[in-house]
């Protein structure tokens, strides 16, 4: 077992982890620790853009875009954070120019922008050209752009290396909780090298987690094999509270029966939504914005045709995306990766032919509460020392329970630049703590368990009848006997755990035996995901209770903290905790578009 | 140590095999090349000695082999304004694959030219 | 290819399933006299699927053991290039049915780097000659304020380049990289490509100083074979073509 | 402010040559040399194979009738270096492709350059000291211009 000391250690090499390395690793000795290699992660695979009020095409400022934020999250948004992320939109757009970004351009040479769902000019007058974009790549130009960056200033990364654990100095797992206030610190993490099998610890005065989405907590999703929620699981274990896991955004676009998202850029760039009758139904539901409604709205709204009736297809399961209207060349220079997905995977020419579409799992508004400086809370006000979080591992609650498009890879920067500020500036005050006794136990234990299990449960089975399970019982439409429903299953799952085993017994890349423990991950997030929508009975962005269909702001205008406690049976159970919203200007008012 | 089955030959496409078939060609050439200019300087030594063994190159299994490095040369150096079409023409790579096709055809084109005569004079010129 | 032969009503109709045999070159480091061999696998799959969904299946009903790298299963990340059928694709993009599924489908490592494990290949060689060609902007001088000005024309100089996933599809197709690990490889090569033909950039120089080297871009012998691989669809040896000219350009 | 947009041409920075153009030039003649054995090989091959009689007509009396004319002199004596010189380097690259091992290399380098320097040198000598009627043969081999003086 190897010891590595560093300043600041970086978990996640997507957006927000390089972003934050780049601002660390000038300023303190970082490691970035990723469980892929760094060009590997799915911030690559975002498609449409990054807003920032830029105004380079038409007029807008920082202060509409807060608002289109505020209310595109359904006023679940902490407004302080917010207000962040607007103004310093303009800066992380431009930061990422200068480190060579090749956005798409205007003819004056300027960065072009273009409309969005839910981004509108002077408080929802109109859609406004908000999202800077280069074509329908721009998460990977930022992730290839921020790679780029970290070779140029040669950070230290190691590749293919599983974080399997959070130390902390103080045993926040018990029933017994230091006092509030009471300082707890982070001492370093645990990490499995997947090439051979052996486990490293890091001792680190800061950590900061970018570990990504978990949207493989459904079946139909637009996330990668690899978005495990990995993070957002290790703080749950750790003893720390998740916000707001039952708000999960469904994309209305992704290809039909197979989840592969196409960018809300489409209907940006004038693609339309039609049923089995031809009808442009948004028309009915968003009288103003129509097809660039809300993602919640839109997602809902298509799963209402197809619940009424008016599906197309054999099965009358999924609405048209057309684009058959628009000008090819237009499509192939603004588009070419999203209609080539159509041709590759349905083979049908978006040029000519509608394409099936169907929501599909596709962002965690919730995850590990952060403050605006993105350290990590421990209750609705403590922060763990040296503990920081960013991008969709986080939950700054900038997004509140419906995230607008482009918002995220804003986020990633601008809470990811904070996080490597934060990290390096705490690491500079401190001095890293001793590793606690027997680090790594734990996680040894658990790895011996799996892979000696003898004949255990499989783990494509147990993964498969979760995944089916939140797809059917937890997805665009809830009730409490769905969710009910899907409590059972998952905690019948999590029992069955227990005797999980795998079949590759090597210590050389056994990914067989990751697959075990990331499955643990999301069988524990997907029990907080179900456990927060059953006592949410109010309906609100991404979360919809058929049985509670209207937003309560009297009873539920408030976030979900979500801790592991322990149980009597050995386990542990969920219990929640309220956190109240931050509001600065903007009273919640009926969300209509 | 126990020997590994081998892997599967990579399946290019005209690209690789035209490239392939230049660096065979090139190399038959430079050997032929050698001997040529070795068997030429007998020229020096004698009119005896170097119509003797050009006599010996006069028989029909000399003809085809000559035959054989007619070819080599005439598609070596047809391929080789392909590749000169791809490094400098801005448009050459696009065509790369039909062009391949082209210097076949013109081989063919040149060598059904070339070879009754050739094959003629080997077979019949006595 | 098949992209025309289906209407939108037959693709998302009842697909029929069928049968796929998989012929797998597999690689156990951690045997006790380690050798490559080839196994058979036979699935049922669905008329959408891809390579990577059998293989999936294979690892996740048959032989848990079976590894390869994959992440993102649409083809953006570039995690699974393989050698499929002979020639380096990625899995995750590849359909079955393209793939004239009655015979076996005859799956290999990536040729050139190191075998780690199965379909695993050390890929750490390939990031280095990456890393060597100083993929990032360079400039002098202050740095503005606002962004720098790009004309759309400028940035249409570069775009096919900055479609590189670094799925590694191109180096290990090349033959010559298969003889001389030691050649920068396509990759880097359009990498460096994607920088020296930015109007912002001004480390041309540098650039194809590195790429003059004897492993350089002099290497390519124009075979293609990265060009016909590259899953993103991207003219790589016609950025190398215009990576020699430019030097060339230069040199005179 | 009307932004416009610098126009620079590619590529953009100091001139800094410090790593020998080696294979650059390599490269170049590869291209270069190639177009010219073109024509003079074809020309050559025409000449000797496809007019006149063909191989079998070859003999002592056509090279000598040849090489008496300084044309042909010079032609054959840039193919004899073109070629050689083209073909020598590629041989150079096919070795580096295929020879990992060092020795192996240096070896087959050695080889090549020995080969090369004979034919180059010899070949050259022969165009040159060639005397189309060399005294004492019989005459019946020798191009008829020797015998009409
Ligand atoms: C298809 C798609 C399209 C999208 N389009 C847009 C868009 O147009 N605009 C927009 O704003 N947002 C978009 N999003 C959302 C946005 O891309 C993501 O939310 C964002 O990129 C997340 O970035 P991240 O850095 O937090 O995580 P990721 O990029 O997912 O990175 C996670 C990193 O953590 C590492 N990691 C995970 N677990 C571990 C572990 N246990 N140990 C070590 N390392 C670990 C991974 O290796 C990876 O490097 C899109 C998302 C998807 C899926
Ligand atoms: C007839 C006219 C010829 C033309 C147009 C020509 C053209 C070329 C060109 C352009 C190349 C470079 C290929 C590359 O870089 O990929 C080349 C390579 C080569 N040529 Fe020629 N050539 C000719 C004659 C010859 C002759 C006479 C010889 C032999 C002495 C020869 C031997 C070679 C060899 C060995 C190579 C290297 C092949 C490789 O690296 O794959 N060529 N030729
Ligand atoms: S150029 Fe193409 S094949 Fe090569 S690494 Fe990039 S994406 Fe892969
Ligand atoms: S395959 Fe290799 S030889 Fe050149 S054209 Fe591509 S780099
Ligand atoms: S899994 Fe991402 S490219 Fe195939």
């Amino acid at each position: 077992m190897q010891t590595h000391n560093y300043d600041v250690v970086i978990v996640g090499a997507g957006g927000a982890g390089m972003r934050a390395a780049l601002e660390s690793s000038a300023r303190a000795r970082t490691a970035v620790l990723s469980k892929l290699y760094p060009t590997r992660s799915h911030t690559g695979a975002a498609q449409g853009g990054m807003c920032a009020a830029l105004a380079n095409v038409e007029e807008d400022n920082w202060e509409w875009h807060t608002f289109d934020t505020v209310k595109g999250g359904d006023y679940l948004v902490d407004q302080d954070a917010a207000e962040v992320m607007a103004k310093e939109a303009i800066d992380a757009v431009l930061d990422l120019e200068k480190m060579g970004l090749p956005f798409n351009r205007t003819p004056e040479g300027r960065i072009d922008q273009r409309r969005f769902g839910g981004h509108t000019r002077n408080h929802g007058e109109a859609a406004v050209r908000r999202a800077c974009y280069a074509a329908d790549r721009t998460g990977h130009m930022i992730l290839q752009t921020l790679y780029q960056q970290c070779v140029k200033n040669e950070v230290e990364f190691y590749n293919e290396f599983y974080v399997l654990d959070i130390l902390l100095d103080s045993d926040l797992t018990a029933a017994e909780q230091p006092a509030a206030g009471a300082p707890v610190r982070v001492a370093g993490v645990v990490a499995y090298e997947l090439a051979t099998g052996e486990i490293h610890l890091f001792r680190a005065t800061s950590v900061v987690l970018a570990t990504g989405g978990a949207g493989k907590v459904f079946k139909t999703t637009s996330n990668a094999h690899t978005l495990t929620g990995d993070g957002m699981a290790l703080a749950l274990r750790a003893g720390l509270p998740l916000e707001d896991m039952e708000f999960f955004q469904f994309h209305p676009t992704g290809l039909a029966g197979l989840g592969i998202l196409l960018s809300e850029a489409a209907r940006g760039e004038g693609a339309i939504l039609r049923n089995s009758e031809g009808e442009r139904f948004m028309e009915r539901y968003a009288p103003t914005i129509k097809d660039l409604a809300p993602r919640d709205i839109v997602a809902r709204s298509m799963a209402n045709e197809v619940r009424e009736g008016r599906g197309c297809g054999p099965r009358k399961d999924y609405v048209l995306l057309d684009l058959t209207h628009l000008e090819p060349a237009h499509i192939e220079a603004k588009l070419p990766d999203i209609t080539e997905f159509a041709r590759t995977y349905l083979g049908i020419e978006p040029f000519t032919d509608p394409i099936p579409v169907y929501p599909t799992a596709h962002y965690a508004m919730g995850g590990v509460p952060t403050t605006i400086q993105a350290e990590v809370l421990r209750s609705n006000t403590d922060v763990v020392g040296g503990l920081f979080a960013a991008g969709e591992v986080a939950c700054v609650s900038v997004h509140g329970s419906n995230r607008l498009g482009t918002n995220s890879l804003l986020d990633i920067n601008v809470f990811g630049k904070r996080a490597g500020i934060s990290a390096a500036a705490y690491a500079a005050e401190h001095e890293a703590l001793e590793l606690p006794e027997g680090p790594a136990t734990r996680v040894v234990a658990e790895l011996d368990r799996i892979r000696n299990a003898p004949d255990g449960e499989k783990v494509a089975e147990l993964r498969q009848t979760l995944q089916e399970t939140m797809d059917a019982h937890a997805q665009v439409f809830r009730t409490e006997e769905s969710l009910t429903l899907a409590l059972e299953t998952v905690d019948d799952l999590r029992r069955r755990y227990r005797s999980i085993g795998v079949q590759d017994k090597g210590s050389t890349f056994n990914t067989d035996l990751l697959e075990a423990v990331e499955l643990g991950f999301l069988l524990d997030l997907a029990r907080v995901v179900v456990v927060g929508a059953l006592a949410r009975k109010e309906s609100r962005g991404g979360h919809f209770r058929e049985d509670f269909p209207k937003r309560d702001d009297d009873g539920f205008m408030y976030h979900t903290m979500a801790y592991a406690r322990p149980a009597a049976d050995g386990d542990t159970e969920i219990t929640l905790d309220k956190k109240p919203v931050t509001v600065t200007r903007y009273q919640p008012m009926e969300r209509k578009y | 140590m126990p020997e590994a089955p081998a892997g599967t030959l990579y399946r290019g496409r005209e690209g690789m095999w035209s490239w392939v078939a230049h660096r065979v060609t090139g190399f038959l050439i430079f050997f032929f090349l050698l001997v040529h200019v070795l068997d030429t300087s007998l020229v020096r030594v004698s009119p005896e000695a170097y119509n003797a063994v050009i006599g010996t190159y006069k028989n029909p299994i000399m003809g085809l082999g000559e035959a054989g490095l007619v070819a080599a040369v005439v598609y070596h150096a047809l391929n080789g304004v392909r590749v000169m079409l791809v490094d400098f023409w801005s448009r050459g790579t696009r065509y790369q694959r039909q062009m391949t096709w082209i210097v076949v055809a013109l081989f063919v084109i040149l060598m059904a030219g070339f070879l009754p005569v050739h094959l003629g004079n080997v077979f019949g010129g006595e | 290819m098949t992209a025309t032969a289906t209407s939108p009503d037959t693709s998302a109709a009842e697909v029929p399933t069928f049968d796929v045999t998989l012929r797998i070159r597999r690689f156990d480091p951690d045997a006790k006299a380690p050798v490559p061999y080839w196994q058979e696998f036979t699935v049922t799959a669905h008329g959408t699927d891809r390579v990577l969904d059998a293989m999936h299946k294979v690892k996740w009903e048959l032989d848990g053991s079976l590894t390869f790298r994959r992440s993102c299963a649409h083809g953006v990340c570039g995690s699974d290039a393989m050698r499929i059928n002979g020639v380096n694709r990625l899995a995750c993009k590849t359909l079955l049915k393209d793939l004239a599924p009655h015979k076996p489908i005859v799956i290999e490592p990536i040729k050139g780097l190191t075998v780690v494990k199965d379909l695993v290949v050390d890929m750490d060689p390939f990031f280095a000659s990456f890393r060597e060609v100083m993929p990032f902007l360079i400039t002098s001088g202050n740095t503005p304020s606002r962004e720098r000005l790009q004309s759309p024309e400028q940035r249409a100089r570069f775009d096919d380049t900055t479609k590189c996933i670094l799925c590694a599809a191109c180096t290990t197709s090349c033959p010559v990289f298969w003889t001389d690990g030691q050649y920068f490889g396509p990759a880097a090569i359009v990498n460096a490509h994607r920088f020296i033909f930015d109007s912002r950039d001004e480390g041309a120089t540098q650039r194809l100083e590195v790429l003059n080297d004897s492993e350089g871009v002099w290497r390519c012998r124009t075979t293609f074979n990265c060009t016909d691989a590259c899953p993103r669809g991207i003219e790589v040896t016609k950025a190398i073509a215009e990576v020699k000219r430019a030097m060339i350009t230069r040199a005179i | 402010m009307a932004a416009s947009t610098p126009t620079l041409a590619a590529p953009r920075s100091p001139r800094r040559a410090r790593r020998p153009n080696t294979e650059l030039y390599s490269w170049v003649f590869m291209r270069a040399s190639g177009a010219l054995l073109l024509i003079l090989i074809f020309v050559h091959l025409f000449t000797n194979l496809v007019s006149g009689g063909g191989v079998s007509a070859i003999d002592f009396g056509f090279v000598a009738g040849k090489w008496a004319k300084p044309v042909w002199q010079v032609w054959d004596l840039l193919i004899l270096w073109l070629a050689m010189i083209h073909g020598a380097n590629g041989l150079r690259t096919i070795i580096n492709d295929y020879a990992t091992r060092t020795g192996t290399r240096l070896t087959l380098m050695g080889l090549l350059a020995v080969a090369f320097a004979v034919v180059v040198v010899l070949g050259t000598l022969v165009i040159f000291t060639f005397s189309p009627c060399p005294p004492g043969a019989p005459a019946d081999l020798l191009p008829s211009f020797c015998t009409a003086g």
